[in-house]
């Protein structure tokens, strides 16, 4: 299985934290946020927007990088802390 | 040679932040520090309290890089990176970083350089909370722009 | 905004001069500070300790007027600059310029600004004194350099 | 009177901290440090070296600054603080 993170304002406009999908279903990033945005409506809006990063395995990757099982990917909104 | 990263809820001392980048360190006569802290407004609403969220284990891993990468750039000594995720209140400090260096102008330039990337890569996102309610501070141009430089 | 300048020959206390710089002040969300020491070794001959001269009168005036000149090019709140004289040992802490704005490039790049013209600027010489011997500190071209870029 | 200090290496090799001069003696800064280097060869030495800096009054001076009495002058070398 892949588990995918959502955080800060993406996880709220998506209502959902964590979740798990079968690798078996995306090959790529960018495939796996096109399943995803099939969830439904809001998801389909959260994850249309272009400031949008992902992070595969804990560092930022492109829609190219491709998955596995075990995988850990994460999508948020651009950061802001210091 | 040394990078300590710390991802925290307490506060952090900024003397004694300073203390561990000095002690035994008689090789770097020069020190830089930044401390950023909670506004009491931001972009002219009051702001009262802040919730800080992170990315736990992908936060470290990058203010790690970013810390090695200026000590590649710059003849450094120690770098420290101390960042508080959780609730904040108005005046309370968020990030420390600290940069010894033989030569001041290696310590200065390392220490915004490490707060140019933290502001832009290191996986924080800050909720503000006011009168006005809550929002989720958003990305600022300027910071992006901060970049260029390096 | 405020400058406050100190030549002393006691001690400074990192903590105590970032307390100050913050006591109350939840405008500036940004501090930078620099701390110079005393390196052990100085141009390869070893350094035991130092002694500080300066002009006294003439030294807080330059520094108060360095510190005026950052706060009228950069939007700044406080400003601190604390210098030691007297005799020194290795590692002991000479120089701390504190500076806070409500922006983090303000504070860091005025940080800077006071430190490159207290350098050049400000009536202090040194005097080390080693199992070599005593010899003034020389003049560093490197440092009236720096100046050029303000 | 005009108060004259000298400090650091300079003072060293003056052997002298401090002097008073009549200023009718001295029109000018510069006149001031050519009268000081008739006093010795050392003193000769030492203020013909061109990095010395000079002050009035506690502010830097070139060597056409006029001197008043109760002015004080200092000469010293390239500072090294910081």
């Amino acid at each position: 299985m892949i588990r995918v993170l959502f955080f800060a304002s993406l996880r709220e406009q998506l209502d959902c934290a964590e979740l798990q999908v079968n690798p078996g279903e995306c090959g790529t990033l960018a495939e796996l946020r096109e399943q995803l945005s099939g969830r439904g409506e809001s998801w389909r809006r959260a994850l249309a927007d272009p400031s949008l990063q992902a992070a595969l395995n804990r560092e930022v990757a492109s829609g190219e990088a491709t998955l596995n099982s075990g995988d850990e990917v994460a999508f948020f909104p651009p950061v802001t802390g210091g | 040679m040394s990078v300590s990263v710390s991802v925290q809820e307490q506060a952090f001392d900024v003397g004694a932040e300073y203390a561990g980048l000095r002690n035994g360190n008689w090789a770097d006569g020069a020190t830089a520090m930044f401390v950023g802290s909670v506004r009491d407004f931001n972009l002219d609403s009051a702001v009262s309290c802040m919730e800080l969220e992170h990315y736990p284990g992908m936060t470290e891993r990058v203010l790690q890089d970013i810390a090695e990468k200026a000590q590649r750039r710059w003849a450094l000594g120690r770098v420290r990176v101390v960042h508080r995720v959780g609730r904040l209140g108005a005046g309370d400090d968020i990030v420390f970083v600290g940069t010894c260096a033989p030569h001041r102008q290696a310590a200065l330039e390392a220490c915004a350089f490490v707060m140019d990337f933290l502001k832009t890569r290191a996986p924080f996102w800050k909720k503000e909370k006011g009168p006005d309610g809550e929002r989720w501070v958003e990305a600022r141009q300027s910071d992006s722009d901060a970049l260029e430089k390096w």
